[in-house]
């Protein structure tokens, strides 16, 4: 019984793919599994919205939407309406092939990591040998769409918030990937159903999540931190800071290519999360060995949507930063830290399996961070800030 | 083999390590540099102990157990490096260690007020480094190779103040006398190697100091009848003697003074000049053979023995009259390393060595002392104006007292066994008896100039105020910043605890290697020793011993004669001994002249051929030459005609097609990087066309 | 000569072709990156999917971004240049023309290599991530310490070169 | 035809595009990326030549593309950032107005 439930999705495709000619089967079994995802991860991208709203008013002391639907709760959709009937005003000066291409390719290829991310036992697109790289390949276009809407809108404001959206996504990918590295390391697989298959075995009742042992935790927290930024999200969100730059790089969109811009962005959070999730969090793996029963795709979903609440608690919690702290940070902290962390993940591999890698692992990750977070504390220096570009 | 056989290199390698760690790190690194340089020091003292050891147990079986590798292959040959482990070699890592430890620790005291602390650190530890190197060198070629490095970092140490014009001048004298020296080692080492095929010296009977290869070379004859095998030891000898300061080459030696006290004590007394002494008893097979049959000594060990004699005698005559209190330790060192030679020569390894390990700990004692005292007085050398230092430096004087006293060969301390050791060998010696009294008269010139010294230094009232200070003089930097009244003080802990260490050794040392127990001489042959009272009664010892100890009592005496009775009142008031004998004193004051002998010498007939050659050059070959030249200049009248009517027109002609050409060409090179891809592109295009026809015929 | 590998072709040589012709700079580079996925894919269809997940990684993501960057950074006034010179620019052309012209002609009349070659094989030949990993840390070691140095070397030399001196930046 | 062949033709299809870019165009950085098409060209050769040759399990082919991406990409960075400091100091990334060695 719990295995159909498990199963049912997978199930139910091979049920409806038995009614069709055989020579077109595998090109509709992608099809259909791709409808389906975007179709689901399209409402989480609702749900998160009504979410957002609705918690960042609660912690700003508001009530958040309340108008549409019980709670707000249609609020999405009303908002979706009204993008979709609104004007879309293009620019007299713009680019207009490159202006319309930027969100179109921006919303592929958030949609296009999905493709390795397994959300379920046997749910999986494609089960490439390659997943984990295919999956940053794909997320590096994401810069390219961003710069094409920076720079085809011909306008100051967007290109600014272009270049530094490009030069944060650059900077944080060195880290983001390196963080996973540590991961590839231990599976010795860049294969995303291997890694969340070497996750989904227990000692006892506890499960071997990764973010479990030192390196995988510090992998985890430093993983996150880069996604934060990686996807434009407070307190990394100086692309598109409003008091700055207004919007950045969409600042030039109305309408339903501004909401495209809305669903990229959503979306590739989303899809990194999920990595973070299958890097580190077991995947679809259930937490204690006693609540296998429960169906694996539901874990996936309660994980996704813990940590967009961690993004949305983040995101209503700190301040923004600057753009120097931003650049710092990357170069000076989260890389270091990587390279350490990836250090003690080769340690752990070569150490033999006892409670004695456990501490020294341990050290190896907190000793440099504590002395790298002292030594960047007292580099600094409170003076008068000094603009070198603008002057 | 055992693991520090094997791993033996590392002695020296360690402080070499240090030293380029030193040499990376910056000039505040003050306690990282010397930290760094001490604790590989200290490693490899306990590394020596460990061979040490090792030696000790494996006493009696193998004596010499060497690790050889592989460097690179020389046409079908391939060039080996190695190291060994013997008697001789641990013997001299100990020492060398030992000694280096100490004065490491020492000079953390005497240089904490220097600039260069961190630098001076580098050089020292590469010094020992490389001395290590030598002592462990189972091939002439790396013992050559770490040799040069000692070479280098002496000139390094001396001119270590280099912004002293006289350090300066005295780093280039050594580096320059020495490579004369060296000059003759590579000569004989070029000559080894082309006789013999190798430079190892044990390789398990095919090394160059092993039976058959010497056979062979002592078969061979060379010119004034020599065999190669003397031909080459002497050549050999040559670069020990520049090393080591015998008699022709000395003159380096004493300049060497103008280095920190630490260098003078390490280098120029207790470690590098010995090298040379080690040298010579490193390649003793070499030395020593003669053609089978012969019971005469070698020619090459009878020149070893005679230049012994001679400096031995020669230095300690001339450092009767010297005044720089490190420049009398310098004649000694001289003098002394004349004895050493002198043992190898007529007694054989254990003599001069034995010699060697009591003179490197009681000749640094006595450096160090001086350098406590200098230190103490603020940078004075000059010891007219010293005295009363007894009572400001208690522990300084008594350390020196017991340095001096060992130097002399006062009866029981180490210097009188290791001396009496080589006048026995002497005495006995098959050849002459000369070598025998000339040390004899060295060893009482020894006893009263160190007598004299001590007086001048410590006993009577402090002259230091008295002289205004010429800051000319200074030798030393530390006071050369201020001229107020200096009051003697005594050095810190780190500065006098090696003094102790040092004079305790200089003590006892000699305790094992007296005749009654000659365990350093049999450890040396690798032979158990025996203890027996009845050595003593042996063939000619008694006697001796009680006549070099007579001798030294007289000196002592004389000394006190001088020096002692009647308290030096100023520094202005002349020397006793120059008031007795004014012109003897001077020559010797001045050092026999030898310096002024070169320059009267060899740079007098340096100028007197040059000279001759000008005169030559002016007036023959210019006679001559302007004589051709007319004539040419005849020619040339002629042909600047044909030149000019016929040549240049047809000449001007093919230059100006050739510009033009130039220019046509010139236009291929515009700075237009795409025309040159345009040009690449035609050429792979033609590339590819050729290919293909030529895979078609 | 399948259909795929035509559409992926015609994809790339149009995408290539593009970019280098265009007269904007930023289309050019937008266009190559769509030559650039065109190459990935034919990568991709070759069986080498590590090579062509690098090959958009690096080229998509860093190289083109890293034109386009260079290009913001160079063209802060439009400059109006003017059309190369005629001939000059019909001599490069009749170059490359003949580049491509002999080159066609070396692989179609080079039958000798074609014959050598083995059966054609019906599936890709294996190069999973393990294999590529097990080789580049065995048979390539050298080659990849190699290669990391001087990536090192060119971050390093970059940033030197890019950053300029000292008072030009105040 | 044969498989590689038409693979080869391609890739030498492409090197003429990349080499008739770096022919003609006159901005530097499209130059460069005139020279990344024409080493990628080589690269697709490579591949090709793996999937059809005698010994693909020796992936020579792969590591030979892997390792010239890898200095294609250096080469880019180094490339890029020279064009940048020839611009700084002559305002101009023409390459016909940058032909003197001098100044």
């Amino acid at each position: 019984m719990t295995q159909t439930l498990d199963q049912i999705f997978v199930l139910a495709k091979h049920w409806l793919l038995g009614f069709l000619p055989a020579a077109i089967q595998p090109f509709c079994s992608a099809l259909l599994s791709v409808v389906a995802i975007i179709l689901v991860f399209a409402t989480l991208f609702a749900i998160t919205t009504w979410l957002e709203r609705k918690g960042l008013g609660r912690m700003q002391n508001r009530l958040g939407p309340n108008r549409v639907g019980p709670c707000g709760l249609l609020q999405p959709l009303a908002d979706g309406i009204k993008s979709l009937t609104k004007e879309d005003i293009v620019p007299a000066a713009a680019d207009h092939a490159v202006h319309f291409m930027a969100p179109v390719l921006l919303v592929a290829a958030s949609f296009l990591g999905y493709a390795v991310l397994p959300i379920g036992r046997n749910m999986v697109l494609t089960n490439l040998n390659a997943g984990v790289l295919y999956f940053f390949a794909v997320g590096s276009l994401m810069e390219l769409a961003v710069f094409m809407a920076g720079w085809s809108s011909r306008s100051k404001y967007s290109l600014l918030g272009a270049m530094r959206a490009i030069a944060q996504m650059i900077s944080y990918e060195v880290p983001l990937v390196l963080a996973s590295i540590v991961v590839i390391l231990h599976t010795g697989s860049l294969s995303t159903v291997a890694i969340v298959d070497r996750q989904a075995v227990y000692t006892g009742i506890w499960p071997h999540w990764f973010v479990f042992t030192p390196w995988g935790l510090a992998g985890f927290v430093l993983f996150m931190v880069a996604a934060t930024a990686e996807s434009n999200r407070s307190p990394f969100d100086l692309p598109e800071g409003e008091s700055e730059i207004i919007a950045g790089y969409y600042i030039e969109y109305s309408g339903f290519k501004f909401a495209l811009f809305f669903l990229g962005e959503y979306i590739g959070m989303f899809a990194t999360s999920a990595m973070a999730i299958t890097l580190f969090l077991g995947g679809w793996a259930a937490p204690f060995s006693f609540l296998t029963w429960v169906p694996s795709y539901l874990w996936f979903f309660a994980k996704l949507l813990a940590i967009i609440s961690a993004f949305i608690w983040v995101r209503g919690t700190l301040p923004r930063l600057r753009m120097d702290q931003l650049m710092n940070l990357a170069w000076q902290f989260m890389l270091p830290m990587t390279l350490i962390n990836l250090l003690a993940a080769g340690v752990w591999q070569f150490m033999p399996a006892g409670v004695a890698r456990w501490p020294v692992c341990a050290a190896i990750v907190a000793v440099p961070f504590l002395l790298l977070a002292r030594g960047l504390k007292q580099k600094r220096k409170f003076q008068l800030r000094t603009y070198r570009f603008s002057q | 083999m055992t693991w520090i056989v094997q791993n033996l290199w590392l002695v020296p390698v360690l402080p070499m390590l240090a030293a380029a760690i030193c040499a990376l790190m910056g000039y505040r690194h003050r306690i990282a540099a010397a930290s760094l340089a001490i604790g590989s020091m200290a490693i490899s003292f306990l590394l020596a102990l460990c061979a040490f050891a090792h030696v000790l147990g494996s006493h009696a079986g193998n004596g010499v157990q060497t690790v050889n590798v592989p460097w690179f292959q020389v046409g079908g040959e391939w060039l080996k490096l190695g190291w060994m482990l013997d008697p001789l070699t641990s013997l001299m890592l100990l020492m060398v260690t030992f000694v280096g430890l100490l004065i490491f620790i020492y000079s953390v005291g005497y240089m904490a007020h220097d600039d260069n602390f961190t630098r001076f650190f580098c050089f020292l530890a590469l010094f020992a480094g490389a001395m290590l190197g030598v002592v462990i060198a189972n091939s002439l070629l790396l013992l050559f190779m770490c040799w040069e490095v000692v070479g280098l970092t002496s000139y390094l140490l001396i001119g270590f103040w280099y912004a002293k014009p006289e350090a300066a001048a005295a780093a280039k004298k050594a580096f320059v006398v020495t490579k004369i020296g060296d000059l003759g080692f590579l000569l004989g080492m070029v000559w080894l190697y082309e006789k013999t095929g190798t430079l190892l010296f044990y390789d398990g009977g095919a090394g160059c100091l092993e039976h058959s290869a010497l056979a062979h070379l002592v078969a061979q004859a060379t010119i004034l009848g020599l065999a190669t095998s003397t031909a080459i030891a002497l050549l050999i000898f040559c670069g020990a003697a520049g090393k080591s300061g015998q008699v022709p080459l000395h003159v380096w030696l004493p300049d060497a003074m103008e280095g920190p006290t630490p260098v003078s004590a390490l280098i120029h007394a207790a470690t590098m000049v010995a090298a040379g002494v080690f040298l010579i008893a490193r390649i003793y097979p070499l030395m020593s053979v003669t053609a089978s049959g012969s019971p005469a000594p070698s020619v090459a060990l009878e020149v070893v023995a005679w230049v012994g004699a001679t400096t031995a005698v020669f230095g300690a005559l001339i450092a009767v009259a010297q005044f720089d209190i490190k420049r009398i330790l310098a004649y000694s060192t001289i003098s002394q390393l004349g004895y050493m030679m002198m043992g190898l020569g007529v007694g054989g390894v254990a003599v001069g060595i034995f010699h060697l390990i009591t003179h490197a700990f009681f000749k640094s004692l006595l450096f160090l002392g001086a350098g406590s005292v200098i230190h103490g007085c603020d940078g004075e050398q000059d010891i007219r104006r010293m005295g009363g230092l007894s009572k400001s430096m208690p522990i300084t004087f008594a350390a020196y007292t017991a340095g001096m006293l060992a130097l002399c060969g006062f009866p029981l301390f180490s210097g009188f066994w290791s001396k009496d050791d080589i006048l026995h060998a002497a005495h006995s010696w098959s050849i002459s008896q000369a070598p025998f009294y000339m040390g004899a008269f060295g060893a009482l010139l020894t006893a009263f100039y160190m007598t004299r010294q001590l007086y001048y230094v410590f006993a009577g009232t402090s002259r230091l105020a008295e002289l205004g200070r010429d800051s000319t003089h200074l030798s030393d930097p530390h006071g050369a910043a201020h001229h107020a009244p200096v009051h003697p003080h005594e050095s810190p802990a780190v500065m006098t605890v090696p003094l102790v260490i040092l004079a305790a050794f200089a003590v006892l040392l000699g305790f094992i290697g007296t005749p009654a127990w000659p365990w350093f001489q049999s450890f040396i042959d690798g032979q158990p020793a025996s203890f027996s009272f009845a050595a003593f009664y042996g063939f000619g010892i008694l006697p001796v011993m009680l006549s070099s100890a007579l001798l030294v009592f007289l000196g002592l005496a004389l000394g006190w004669a001088l020096y002692g009775r009647r308290p030096i009142e100023s520094a202005a008031s002349s020397d006793p001994l120059a008031e007795l004998q004014p012109q003897a004193f001077s020559l010797l004051g001045r050092a026999f002249v030898v310096d002024a002998l070169y320059g009267a010498t060899l740079v007098r007939l340096n100028t007197v051929c040059s000279r001759i050659s000008d005169w030559l050059d002016r007036w023959v070959w210019n006679g001559a030459v302007q004589a051709v030249s007319y004539f040419v200049l005849a020619l040339a009248w002629l042909d600047n005609f044909f030149d000019a009517a016929v040549v240049n027109s047809g000449f001007d002609e093919g230059c100006e097609s050739v510009s033009r050409g130039g220019q046509a060409l010139s236009l291929l090179q515009g700075g237009q990087v795409q025309s040159y891809m345009r040009i690449i592109g035609g050429a792979l295009i033609v590339l590819v066309l050729f290919l293909l026809w030529g895979t078609k015929i | 000569m399948t259909a795929s590998f035509t559409i992926l072709a015609a994809i790339t040589v149009a995408g290539m072709a593009a970019a280098m012709g265009l007269r904007n700079a930023v289309h050019c580079v937008l266009a190559l990156t769509v030559g650039f996925a065109g190459i990935a894919a034919l990568y991709l269809q070759l069986g080498a999917q590590f090579v062509g997940f690098t090959q958009v990684l690096v080229y998509v993501g860093a190289v083109a971004i890293l034109a386009v960057f260079a290009i913001m950074m160079t063209q802060s006034r439009p400059s109006a240049t003017p059309a190369p010179r005629a001939p000059l620019w019909a001599a490069g052309g009749a170059v490359a023309a003949a580049v491509f012209a002999v080159l066609a002609w070396a692989i179609h009349s080079n039958a000798l290599s074609v014959q050598a070659l083995p059966p054609q094989p019906e599936a890709a030949p294996s190069a999973t991530v393990q294999q590529i990993g097990d080789a580049l840390m065995h048979r390539f070691v050298l080659p990849l310490e190699i290669v990391g140095l001087l990536l090192t070397a060119a971050l390093i030399g970059a940033v030197v070169i890019a950053m300029g001196r000292r008072e030009e930046m105040k | 035809m044969n498989p590689l062949q038409g693979y080869l033709l391609l890739s030498a299809l492409l090197f003429s595009i990349g080499l008739a870019g770096a022919l003609l165009r006159r901005n530097a950085i499209l130059v460069l990326i005139g020279i990344e098409l024409m080493l990628n060209a080589a690269n697709l050769n490579f591949i090709a030549f793996w999937r059809y040759g005698p010994v693909p399990a020796a992936l020579t082919g792969i590591m030979f593309t892997i390792f010239s991406i890898a200095v294609a990409a250096a080469e880019a960075a180094v490339g890029l950032a020279i064009i940048l400091a020839a611009y700084r100091h002559s305002r101009t990334t023409d390459l016909d107005r940058m032909d003197s060695l001098k100044g």
